[in-house]
């Protein structure tokens, strides 16, 4: 074996790569050779670093310095400079937006401060398509505890009591569901792996998969051994190529290693794990939908009970959890449930992670101790709300979850206080609006979505949403009503309350949180025809300025509807009723004298 | 029953796929991936073919074509266009920008250019939030792109095609 | 690959590539470790700081001692090169010049083990980087 | 068996573990509206997506409403199921289905029958308040079955049917989300589809979304035509069925008044089905036995078991799923073909009309029947041998259209010739009817000897699959019966794989036979209403003074005149049809 004196550890997520992260990774390696340090310094593709908004992101082991915005010319810097010469590239450093401070360690940088990695443990430290650096992390050692030290009660009363919940929404205790599952008798049972992340704006299990899939493994085949299952699905989205390689990539290792397959580590224990793909329907995040989709039908849900635990994948008890949920269990079994639970809040134990995204300095991947604040993560970990706007908003949940305002920055993010703020956990999206976003717009996109991926099987979600989309369509057109606020709420009551899946049950999240927290938007919108966001394109007035308008004529000309009005060398005017707000005179006036009101 | 109308070894590469499968019902999805990633696209024919083999309602298989949004029936084009609608890339202006190509191309979402050079879709994202709006052009990633940029990168793949840009 | 066939296996073998990761470990946490920067600007090279830090590497190895050897930048004293700077956990860091193996094993021997200052020392007003 | 406790309504009640909320509702007087779910009891029959949400109901305690249909009892519980707020989704969804429903009520089809119509007016729906866009399909009018899929619910039951009950597979849910819809593939018509015409989605539709195709009007106009001879013929189904659709309870038999009605309509001739399926059974019957003998004389060639083949729903099953085995099947027409073919022959020589002037009309259970008609093979030169086939339904709004109060009418005998009928001829009408009459007369045939009893108890039921073994004075044998087309692909696999143990089966495609038939008055899902409607069956066999088949003089006459012997050539070219391979 190489001992490698140096590591250079590139981000391999799907962020990063889209900004050219191989090539990257493919100069350092033809240049180290140039210089003749190949066998000193090793390069390293790694999984996702979470700090996406500052991507490519390379990293320097052991020196610990932490390169942002990396781009395919910054390499021969980096090896001349840093490697050959041991001085840091100053101007690839990271700089504090408040404090213009260059920061070299991670660790140092509030994007890290806050951040407590459980499931991310391995994310942007190993390389996920080598098995040794897993195990020698740790790896598989918690499997290995289970086989020759715990019984499978015994390891489910350690998840039990570490506290740990369902991390892909609900928050089921996982603990409870696999003494459920395990309870139910049959010959054959399956562990099933949701990795069908279909949160429009969260992305965690996809970086869990694609940098750290041994972990999922692991975990699987611990659940498996727990249950009584010799046989795992991972149902992964077809829209991840990336993390799909690199699952079936852990698989061959592990089946190779002997860490999956016949008599695991000398037991009795057998396990298998085969992939499964999903083909673009959110509603597969539901768990007998995704038994349904796994089974090769449409991925409609099905009433519960029978729960999958009792009947599931072909008829058999199943345990489905998701990615996320997974990674947190080798970490539980070798640290032991009271470290676990000594991390979070009373109800909600241990970290979540959060797709830190929208109108907000850093965007990424986070990961953070239940318990701490919206502001915490916002403006701490988040550097702020961009170029200064004001905070408005964070939606959590993801379609099924709703917007929070600046009363609930100090509430500290659990389970239970985001339910009761109108919100809920979800998959861990977290996106920032500011000043420039119209709520009821916020609340109409997150309906479009849910009515794209309505099943259409129950009545309240396949027609109840299309009719909630059409009043918020007038109200954005602005042609609402006060009487369509009152439906709006009423008709968002049945549908949570009839809704046959979870889908249904929340579609309505976005409305009613931004009725409750922005009703004067709605308002104003109503009753004054008002955007105030100014985004809502029917509420808009172009006005002309008089003093000015310069009278260039350019803006008359361009109008493709002829409302532009006036003498040549005096101000024109715009006729409302014909103007069709296309914009045309706004982008062309070069006075600035077109407002948009 | 509409006749079958397939080239010979292309009704041989569905066979080999759904027998890859051990011509289970079960692995319908499966099957559709891979058949779809050998064609492009499912259109009826070849739903016949694999409602055939196996041994499966044609309407059950239709249905799960028409169910999922990952399966078209359509041929894509030759560089298929994809705007991120994640709710990062709409907080960052998404919805502008697929507007934008809307216009250029003068398709709809889900349409295919006239001269089947660009087709137009939306997808949840793509987990660039960090690059957001993202549009994807075949494999490549366009980040932090705004409306002004979308004739640009059009232009791109009109004259000739960049290599890199080739989709897969 | 041979299969991984037991617990006391598995533990072998994490022994064995634990190596692997080590480094960036080290690097993650470095407070608690004794640290060694060796001065590898161009004057250090040509006076054979690398060969240094390869002894120091290997030697703490070969010697089991938990230590993080990193390269470092020119620190000003390009008549005493090779320089180190050694901090052990909970001490003020020193700086040694004309760090060559023997230099380096003794400072392995006495430094490092016994807590012995050793000949050579720099004395600097020293700052945080 | 572990008893539950809980209370509906404020009234306590105790339970079998197991049983859900609705059952345990309806136990107790309290019946929760459904409208996708529909469970026809004993037949393994049920449709339970839990879809519609109309059932909804509030149990304490619960965050959600609970479908009534899906959710089991579970000790303690306390329901409501007219609390204001389940009230109040009810309604809520009730209206959101019709407001993305054609709301032309007045003139639809099944204005009066429609279970979305009772359930709006069950609620008391005086406004839909949330309005919007409306889904749009293209409508598909078939030889046997209209689609208007605009008045599509999405409740899955003719979806179930299609696939999990009759193994036909035409039907399923298409697209997603508002879109979402019951279609065949790619949308395509039924008639390019391997739509058997079976007409069971349309004898479960709730709305007006599946009906039969209309055909009252042609034939009202063939009625009021001088220059026309119109005679009709009526299932043995028909009449155990029709006086439901006039208020009469279920499994009253109504032979009398029907001929009564059809004669005050202006049909010149009454005639029964019944006639014909008598003369099926001297035809199949007699085709039964040769191939019996011929096996048993040890002939390798021949074909068994038989098959029947009255059922034209069944019939174009075979072609599309087996085709290979189309040499199976008997060859005899269905009673209604052979019917229209001795009608427009012998009959029509007998009155001296034109065929061209003759129109035959058939009065069915069945929608197929409508299809079975208009194949090119029942013509002669364009003219087919039956020219328009009601249903029972379409009877009875003929009887109403021409202000005929069914209730009051005399009793009426058939016409003769082709009116008379034996107890054989009428069970025709049930599941296990065809082959039990086969057997009376097949027995009496091959042995030589009397039959001592005629009930045949161990041939009847409402078991989807049945067998038995019939003692034919020494030689056993055996019979398999299945009804519903699922059943019966079950019993074709068997004859593929080599081990099929029958001489002979008998084959209906519609659960219950033709008493379920598609074009019978609507069930609604109570399954009591077919066993009413088969126990009326048999009460007319048995009222009946001839049973047998052989024994209808005017059987024999006909023979005598026209036909000569069963499986005469004449018969052969009448009676007797061939098969195509559809796959």
């Amino acid at each position: 074996m190489t001992d490698y004196k140096m590591h250079l550890l590139v981000c391999g997520g799907t962020g990063c790569k889209a900004s050219q992260s191989e090539q990257i990774k493919n100069n350092f390696k033809n240049q180290l050779q140039e210089v003749g340090l190949e066998n000193d310094v090793q390069v390293i593709h790694t999984g996702c670093f979470g700090f996406c908004e500052q991507g490519p992101i390379v990293k320097v082991q052991p020196d610990n310095t932490f390169y942002v915005s990396v781009t395919p010319d910054d390499t021969r810097e980096i090896i001349n400079e840093h490697i050959v010469k041991g001085r840091q590239v100053d101007h690839l450093l990271y700089t504090d937006p408040n404090t213009k401070v260059q920061i070299t360690e991670s660790k140092n940088m509030d994007f890290y401060k806050k951040q407590v990695r459980i499931a991310l443990r391995n994310c942007g430290f190993i390389n996920p398509e080598n098995i040794e650096e897993y195990i020698g992390n740790d790896g598989y050692s918690a499997l290995g505890k289970c086989l020759e030290e715990l019984t499978p009660e015994s390891a489910i009363k350690m998840i039990m009591d570490s506290g740990l919940r369902g991390r892909g929404g609900g928050g089921f205790p996982t603990g409870l569901k696999w003494d459920i599952t395990r309870k139910v008798e049959n010959e054959q049972k399956y562990v099933v792996c949701n990795a069908d992340e279909g949160d429009p704006g969260a992305f965690m299990d996809r970086s869990i998969l694609e940098g750290d899939p041994h972990t999922v493994i692991e975990a699987m085949a611990i659940c498996g051994y727990c249950i009584g299952a010799n046989k795992g699905l991972v149902y992964i989205r077809a829209e991840y190529p990336l993390a799909i390689q690199r699952l079936k990539t852990a698989l061959t290792q592990a089946r190779e290693y002997g860490l999956l397959g016949e008599n695991i580590l000398g037991s009795d224990f057998s396990f298998e794990i085969e992939i499964r793909y999903g083909a673009g329907a959110f509603v597969c995040g539901e768990e007998t939908a995704l038994i349904h989709s796994m089974e090769g039908k449409r991925g409609e849900p099905t009433f519960k009970p029978p729960f999958p635990s009792q009947e599931g994948y072909l008829g058999k008890p199943t345990n489905v959890n998701n990615v996320e949920t997974f990674a947190n269990i080798p970490p539980i079994i070798t640290k032991g449930a009271d470290w676990f639970s000594s991390i979070g809040t009373e109800k909600s134990k241990g970290t979540k992670v959060f797709a830190l995204a929208g109108k907000i300095n850093n965007v990424g991947l986070i990961e953070v101790p239940m318990g701490i604040t919206l502001r915490e993560v916002i403006y701490d970990i988040g550097g702020g709300i961009k170029n200064g706007k004001e905070f408005k908003s964070v939606q959590t949940g993801g379609p099924s979850g709703g917007c929070l305002t600046n009363d609930f920055l100090d509430t500290p993010i659990d389970y239970d206080n985001l339910l009761a703020a109108g919100s809920m956990m979800g998959s861990g999206g977290m996106i920032v609006m500011d000043e420039d976003d119209c709520m009821v717009s916020i609340a109409k996109f997150y309906l479009e979505f849910t009515l794209d991926e309505s099943c259409g099987k129950c009545t309240p979600c396949r027609i109840g949403n299309k009719r909630l989309y059409e009043i918020l369509e007038k109200i954005t057109d602005g042609k609402g009503t006060p009487e369509d606020l009152t439906k709006l709420r009423m008709l968002s009551h049945v549908i949570k309350d009839s809704s046959l899946c979870g889908l249904g049950q929340t579609s309505p999240n976005p409305i009613l949180s931004t009725l409750d927290n922005f009703m004067h938007e709605y308002e104003a919108h109503v009753n004054d025809g008002k955007c105030p966001a100014g985004q809502c394109k029917a509420l808009l007035q172009y006005v002309i300025t008089d003093e000015k308008c310069t009278g260039c004529t350019l803006c008359f000309r361009n109008c493709p509807v002829g409302a532009i009005s006036g003498e040549k060398r005096n101000p024109h005017y715009i006729d409302q009723s014909l103007c069709i707000k296309c914009g045309a005179c706004y982008d062309k006036c070069k006075f600035d004298a077109i407002k948009i009101a | 029953m509409p006749k079958i109308k397939l080239a010979e070894n292309t009704i041989n590469q569905i066979k080999e796929i759904c027998a890859q499968f051990d011509n289970q019902e079960g692995e319908l999805i499966n099957v559709l991936h891979q058949v779809q990633n050998k064609l492009g696209y499912l259109p009826a024919e070849v739903q016949e073919v694999i409602a055939k083999e196996l041994k499966m309602s044609l309407a059950k298989v239709y249905g799960v074509v028409t169910f999922y949004s990952f399966f078209t029936m359509l041929p894509q084009g030759e560089h298929p266009i994809s705007i991120c609608m994640g709710t990062a890339c709409y907080v960052r202006g998404a919805e502008q920008v697929l507007t934008e190509f809307k216009r250029q191309l003068n398709i709809e979402v889900g349409q295919t250019s006239p001269d089947g050079k660009f087709s137009l879709s939306s997808l949840r994202c793509v987990g660039a939030c960090g690059l957001a709006p993202v549009v994807t052009v075949g494999e490549k990633v366009y980040g932090r792109v705004s409306p002004q940029q979308v004739s640009k990168i059009i232009a791109e793949y009109q004259q000739g095609c960049p290599s890199e840009a080739k989709s897969a | 690959m041979t299969k991984v066939k037991s617990l006391a296996d598995l533990k072998k073998l994490k022994e064995e590539v634990q190596s692997k990761i080590k480094l960036r470990e080290k690097g993650d946490h470095p407070e608690n470790l004794i640290q060694i920067k060796v001065s590898m600007a161009t004057c250090g090279i040509a006076s054979g700081a690398k060969d240094t830090m390869n002894y120091f590497i290997e030697e703490l190895e070969h010697q089991g001692i938990d230590a993080l050897v990193t390269q470092t930048g020119c620190m000003g004293y390009c008549y005493a090169e090779p320089t180190i700077e050694l901090t052990i956990p909970g001490n003020q860091p020193v700086v040694y010049g004309d760090v060559n193996k023997t230099k380096a094993q003794e400072i392995i021997d006495k430094h490092i083990k016994l807590n012995e200052l050793v000949d050579g020392i720099i004395p600097v007003s020293y700052k945080t980087l | 068996m572990e008893m539950i406790n809980l209370t509906i309504d404020n009234k306590s009640l105790v339970v079998k573990k197991g049983t859900t909320l609705l059952e345990a509702a309806s136990s107790i007087g309290i019946d929760v509206p459904t409208l996708c779910h529909m469970h026809l009891h004993d037949m393994n029959i049920e449709n339970k997506p839990g879809g519609c949400r109309v059932c909804v109901v509030e149990v304490k305690g619960r965050r959600n409403l609970a479908p009534a249909c899906c959710t089991e009892v579970a000790d303690g519980m306390e329901i409501s199921t007219h609390s204001m707020r389940a009230v109040n989704a009810r309604r809520t969804i009730v209206e959101l289905i019709l407001s993305d429903h054609p709301a032309d009520c007045l003139i639809c089809a099944k204005s009066g029958k429609c279970d979305l119509q009772n359930i709006a007016h069950h609620l008391g729906i005086r406004e839909i308040h949330y309005q919007g866009e409306q889904s749009h399909y293209r409508e598909d009018t078939s030889p046997a079955i209209i689609r208007e899929i605009d008045k599509c619910i999405l409740c899955r039951r003719c979806e179930t049917m299609c696939n999990e009950v009759q193994t036909v597979g035409v039907l399923s849910t298409i697209n997603r989300g508002f879109e979402a819809v019951v279609s065949p593939a790619f949308e395509m018509n039924l008639d390019h589809s391997s739509c058997t015409y079976c007409g069971q989605c349309v004898a479960v539709c709730p709305t007006a979304a599946l009906t039969e195709v209309d055909e009252t009007g042609a034939v009202i106009r063939a009625l009021s035509d001088p220059t026309k001879t119109v005679i009709v013929q009526t299932a043995p189904a028909v009449r155990a069925a029709l006086g439901e659709e006039f208020g009469m309870e279920a499994g009253s038999l109504v032979t009398g008044k029907m001929a009564a009605a059809l004669r005050r309509l202006g049909f010149d001739h009454v005639f029964d089905t019944d006639f014909a399926a008598d003369l099926t059974i001297m035809e199949e019957g007699t085709e039964l036995l040769g191939r019996l003998n011929k096996y048993l004389a040890g002939d390798k060639e021949v074909k068994l078991p038989i098959l029947t083949s009255c059922c034209p729903a069944w019939v174009k099953f075979f072609e599309h799923h087996f085709p290979g085995m189309k040499d199976i099947p008997s060859t005899a027409r269905s009673p209604q073909q052979m019917f229209g073919a001795i009608a427009k022959t012998y009959l029509a020589e007998k009155m001296a009309v034109k065929r061209e002037d003759l129109v035959v009309v058939s009065i069915m259970p069945c929608v197929a029947k409508k299809y079975e008609s208009s194949r090119d093979e029942f013509a002669v030169d364009g003219n087919p041998d039956v020219d328009y086939a009601l249903t029972t339904r379409e009877l009875a709004q003929i009887i109403n259209l021409a202000n005929i109060d069914f209730k009051s009418l005399p009793d009426e005998e058939f016409d003769n010739p082709m009116g008379e009928s034996t107890g054989a001829s009428v069970i025709f009408g049930t599941t296990g009817g065809v082959i039990e009459a086969a057997v009376r007369t097949a027995y009496e045939v091959q042995t030589g000897k009397t039959l001592e009893r005629l009930d045949f108890e161990e041939l009847r039921g409402m078991e989807g699959l049945r067998k038995a073994t019939i003692d034919f004075d020494g030689l056993p044998i055996n019979i398999g019966i299945a009804h519903g087309l699922g059943n019966a692909r079950k019993l074709l696999e068997e004859i593929k794989a080599g081990n099929s143990e029958f001489h002979a089966i008998e084959i209906m495609s519609c659960p219950g036979g033709c008493i379920g038939g598609g074009g019978q008055p609507y069930h609604h899902g109570d399954v009591e209403i077919l066993k009413k409607r088969q126990k009326a069956i048999y009460a007319e066999d048995k009222n009946k003074s001839i049973r047998k088949s052989h024994e209808n003089p005017y059987i024999k006459k006909l023979y005598d005149e026209f036909l000569g012997e069963p499986m005469s050539e004449k018969a052969h070219h009448l009676l007797h049809t061939e098969y195509f391979d559809r796959s």
